[in-house]
């Protein structure tokens, strides 16, 4: 990988920290009137596999999708206002948090039906292959997702077809408050990928460099119309499921396991690397910073500026024309 | 062989005269095939998916030969995994294609309905109109030869509450091949609901591509003292009774509502105001069917027309039975209808 | 948390006088869960699944404490795998045990509907009554915060078209014990429908375990110009519209069907009877819904009692919007019901 | 295994051949007003399993379902009443072929829903755990069940909980005519058990010896609280997928792979066996033949006179009392 890349993925995982900081420091508010689900800890994971996308690529997401629409080029203005469910938004206020699209840059939409993205991310590749593009699809989602059948039904079809998809499982041990280990027998998800015949890996999610090198593999197997890959990325959550709130000790997640987690902050991570290769130094670190606080504070602004739908559209898009 | 076949063979073969005149008699199967491969002849976005579509039988003659012109890439067989395949055909819809997904029972849609209505029929809305899914979805229910409660089932009722969701139901040939061309090249998930027995009916077809506007409704008879409104397979047995009650001296309108959601509401109010009197009549088990929301449209806009109680010839609220004698107890027919009529003219 | 949470803080502490009276208040919830603790206490056989069933928020506190109480095998977290773990309850059912699966949101119910419309509502019918299925699915649907298309969906409408399958929609802390308490005991498959909305509201409930008959309405205000039929939270909003007409010197009568299938049509039928005017609020969107079928039995079985046209206050034909200004326009409210009510009355 | 049991074996076998032979012949009659599927060819696998199992176990089967039934020892005359849709039918006429039920034997039904039955025989082996009783259940279903969410959903959390149940899959590689490799990547559907951690065997479905033998080992490890097993049997069905059509040839299987199969019926195999081990004589075959003729004999003719269900009943059993 060229290191003018390390520096992108610094800045995307940076960017999406502190867009989630900011989300979280303005809910209160009560102005985001949408349920979020914010990926503080798992920055890694978008931020490395979405560097190696096109533009014209696909990508679908869950409830859990802010890095994602950020790491593929998604507007940060429109998801902004999106969120304060503004009619400037990237789903003009249809949506909210857990719906972002934009089109333009291959975000089709997420679903907020658990493993309900996996099929529709394997159908977006099928379409590569039928109109025989190179397009690749990935499709993200959490260790809750791989319950679900359409997981093994998807994962089927697409190894069956050899479609231009990798899976990606952002496994953060758990389902709301339920632990992987209460759900599913072992943990190791990505060895199913074995019995579909498909590449499977488990990586540390939280080295993004690490996750890099296996997407940059996966995808470039599905522009050689080599077939799909499953990629499990251990990966943890800072924040509780939802909102803003806090559900780490007793009867929620433990202490020391959060605590493991956050020590292992795959930004600190990344940056002290990038400080040892001497790309990154601590002005740069602020000069990055400021220029993503510019952003997020102009879409911020630009969000709460915005005007609301007016009721009178609420029967718009019900069907396209 | 599938079995209902058994039951297909032993049918009259039942002609419709339909809107449209010609020279030209096709089967409901055929223009149904023909209104396939001319849309996978004009557009090459659309494609075809579902269990044993590129078998020897074809979905009961409906996809025969398709594959062998077409090629395995445009009309292939799936895994038994009707939510998935589903989704797959939502998400190639999504990234321009024209899938069409083929369920040999409507049953099997149970399976699916997560895809379909969580998913195909809320993306437009939800995502304020900037991803469309344009995909049809074609379910065929069975009727008799013990296909029992597992494979016969008629629940279109049930899809009527999905917003986002189109839905139609051709009756004749006619109506069959126009209703799939505009299904395929409407910009909505179209859930297209056939029946098993009208496969055989007959009609005159054009030989042209055309398409029919969905939302759109058809009077199949002029009448002026009860209106019956008819969907699905319930247009054969309706236009049965129509002519039955004329020779008791009833004259009744017969309409075909043709598509289901969005309803043409004012087909039935303009009908109602002339006869004064309904009756409709649905495939599937009374409560929650079609027939329940057209009466309830009916009770809402045309109430001042109307001079009677608004009847609903369907099936009772059971499951169905395997049974023959049963069967025939658990399916309404014209003479039902006929009795209605009667009753609401005479009384 | 669950962010619904938020949206149900704020909203008043609504007080439902109910049929019932005593000292003793509790709000929904809490009947719920005393409900369901009276029953794990009674019957060994009863049981709780679902997917985060005994975690610390218990469903939206419903389920709170009872792991602790009855044990890890009585109640117990699921895989997220709805229509396999519907399947699965409705297999311990076969085998002589009570489940009450349970979905944090009505939308998942939509992933099992094959489990539970083709296998646990047939099976009874199917095997000509040799096998029974006591199930009791419970679904909560959310409404608010912006929950979206894919997290506040009332489809009970669907589920009205399946025959074998009973639905209770309790709208008062008094009904939601004892139609607990009735669903489980009952031997067949019942679905029951919460709102979020109503686990807030309080009202008199006995502490004894007591049973209210599935299959009977009740009459939560008397009147004599016009009914009100509500559906589930919509009695809330129909009883304050309710007070405003009154104000406005109209009497509404305001009836609960509580049961949605097998529907109490005697309570309505006789309540039109007396007001000649019909107004039926639903949760769920206008076509296919549960008013759309109270509006066909009304047309069918109370037409000549009609004064004026049958009117359904339901929301609108779309997905649920997110945006808060959207939210309000698609949610019916009092309001509209006493507009309905009014221009019905008064025109 | 004692031999007495290789003998009931034997018989069982046999009986299911010629009950659905007796069927094939009758049903050109058009008397039989149900879809069949008939189990010629598959004797092996109903009869090597449920020979282990005792009355109060539970097993559940699918659309072709008639020779489990036999096997768990279903009444006969019911059965043949029911396909002529009789009241005296075990379903009442209710059912038809695809719907055997006979709890007396713990039959709690058949699903014609393809993969619908897995959840429901996970379903009866949980509540085996919770009222902490050894009762075992077994589930039969195709190798086109494999294709769908439920196998994935109800193996993980059988394993999960280790329930007492035994997952038989009769692989006859085709779903109509669909091919097993068109619809799944590998021929190898024992091994899923392996990601699940429990056992998983691909055995030869027409060899009721080494049927019984896993069979026996799965159903008693269930019995000592130890888990699920997969059992994969290779096996064929000699008829069409459905009625008594044929489907060999052009365009559908192909005449080698049918006359293959053919050469190695389960019966005459093992018949061979037990003659080799003097235990059968083909006198002793003639008069186990004469035996089961004379109860297939009493069985149509009971179901023939049999009365049907009159009009008047159609709303009974809607719902239970
Ligand atoms: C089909 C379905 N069932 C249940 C839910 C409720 N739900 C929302 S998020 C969630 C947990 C998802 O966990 P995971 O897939 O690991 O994603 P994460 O939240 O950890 O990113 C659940 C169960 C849902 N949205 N959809
Ligand atoms: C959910 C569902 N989809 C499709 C069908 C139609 N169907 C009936 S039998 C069958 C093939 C089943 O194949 P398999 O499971 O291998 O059983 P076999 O017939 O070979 O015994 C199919 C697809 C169905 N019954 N259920
Ligand atoms: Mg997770
Ligand atoms: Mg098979």
């Amino acid at each position: 990988m060229e290191k003018s890349k390390w520096m992108e993925m610094y800045r995307i995982m940076r960017l999406i920290r502190l867009v989630e900081q900011r989300i979280n420091d303005e809910y209160k508010y009560d102005e985001i009137k949408t349920p979020i689900h914010l990926s503080i800890g798992q920055e890694a994971v978008a931020a490395g596999v979405c560097i190696h996308l096109r533009k014209d690529d696909y990508i679908f997401g869950t409830h859990r999708s802010h890095s994602q629409y950020i790491a593929k080029g998604g507007d940060i203005k429109k998801m902004i206002a999106e969120l304060y469910l503004r009619k400037t938004g990237c789903a003009r206020g249809r949506g909210g948090s857990m719906h972002l699209v934009d089109p333009e840059v291959g975000i089709l939409g997420s679903s907020a039906i658990v493993g309900g993205n996996i099929p529709l991310g394997t159908g977006t590749a099928l379409a590569s292959k039928l109109l025989n593009n190179d397009r690749v699809t990935v499709v993200f989602f959490g260790d809750g997702a791989v319950d679900e059948g359409t997981f093994h039904e998807s994962l089927n079809f697409a190894a069956l077809k050899k479609l231009p998809v990798v899976y990606v499982c952002e496994n953060n041990f758990y389902a709301i408050n339920s632990h992987q280990l209460s759900r599913q027998v072992g943990d190791n998800i990505y060895k199913w990928a074995q019995n579909y015949g498909m590449p499977g890996f488990q990586i540390d999610g939280n080295d993004v460099l690490e996750v890099s090198d296996y997407a940059e593999k996966a995808i470039s197997r599905c522009r050689n119309g080599e077939g799909p890959t499953l990629i499990e990325c251990l990966t943890y959550r800072w924040k509780g499921h939802i909102g803003t709130v806090d559900d780490v000790g007793e009867g929620y997640r433990p202490r020391e396991e959060y605590e493991y987690w956050v020590s292992k902050c795959p930004i600190k991570r990344f940056s002290e690397f990038l400080k040892d290769q001497g790309v990154l130094t601590d002005e740069l670190i602020k000069k990055i910073d400021q220029e993503i606080y510019d952003l997020i504070e102009e879409a911020f602004s630009f969000a709460q500026n915005s005007p609301k739908p007016s009721p009178d559209e609420l029967m718009d898009f019900v069907y396209a024309d | 062989m599938p079995w209902t076949t058994v039951q297909v063979e032993k049918l009259d073969n039942f002609f419709i005269m339909g809107d449209h005149t010609g020279d030209r008699v096709l089967t409901y199967r055929d223009a149904l095939r023909e209104a396939l491969d001319q849309s996978l002849a004009r557009d090459p976005r659309v494609f075809i998916m579902g269990e044993g579509v590129d078998d020897v039988a074809g979905v009961f003659g409906t996809t025969k030969g398709l594959k062998e012109k077409y090629g395995a890439n445009r009309v292939f067989d799936t895994p038994i995994a009707e939510n998935s395949m589903t989704g797959i055909a939502v998400g190639a819809a999504m990234a321009g294609l024209r899938p069409i997904f083929i369920h040999a029972r409507m049953d099997f849609l149970l399976l699916s309905l997560d895809q379909l209505v969580n998913h195909a029929s809320k993306w437009c809305y939800m995502f304020g109109g900037k991803v469309k899914v344009p995909l049809v979805v074609r379910t065929i229910s069975a009727r008799g030869w013990g296909s029992g409660a597992q494979h016969s089932q008629c629940i279109q009722g049930m899809l009527m509450n999905v917003p986002g969701l189109k839905i139609v139901a051709p009756a004749t040939p006619y109506d069959a091949k126009g209703l799939m061309i505009s299904a395929i090249i409407d910009n909505n998930p179209v859930l297209f609901v056939e029946h098993r027995w009208l496969h055989k009916t007959t009609g005159y077809v054009p030989e042209e591509v055309y398409s029919i506007p969905i939302g759109k409704g058809v009077i199949h008879r002029r009448g002026e003292d009860v209106t019956i409104v008819a969907v699905s397979y319930m247009l054969v047995e309706a236009l049965k009774a129509a002519e039955k009650l004329q020779e008791s001296g009833i004259s009744a309108e017969v309409i075909d509502p043709r598509t289901l959601k969005p309803l043409d509401e004012k087909i039935l109010v303009e009908s109602v105001a002339k006869t004064g009197r309904l009756i409709i009549a649905d495939t599937g088990c009374k409560t929650g069917s079609v027939a329940s929301e057209i009466a309830a449209v009916a009770a809402e806009k045309a109430f001042h027309f109307l001079k009677k109680p608004i009847k609903r010839v369907c099936c009772p609220d059971t499951p169905t039975p395997t049974s023959d004698v049963l069967e025939k107890a658990f399916y309404p027919t014209a003479e039902d209808i006929f009795a209605e009529a009667v009753s609401l003219v005479r009384e």
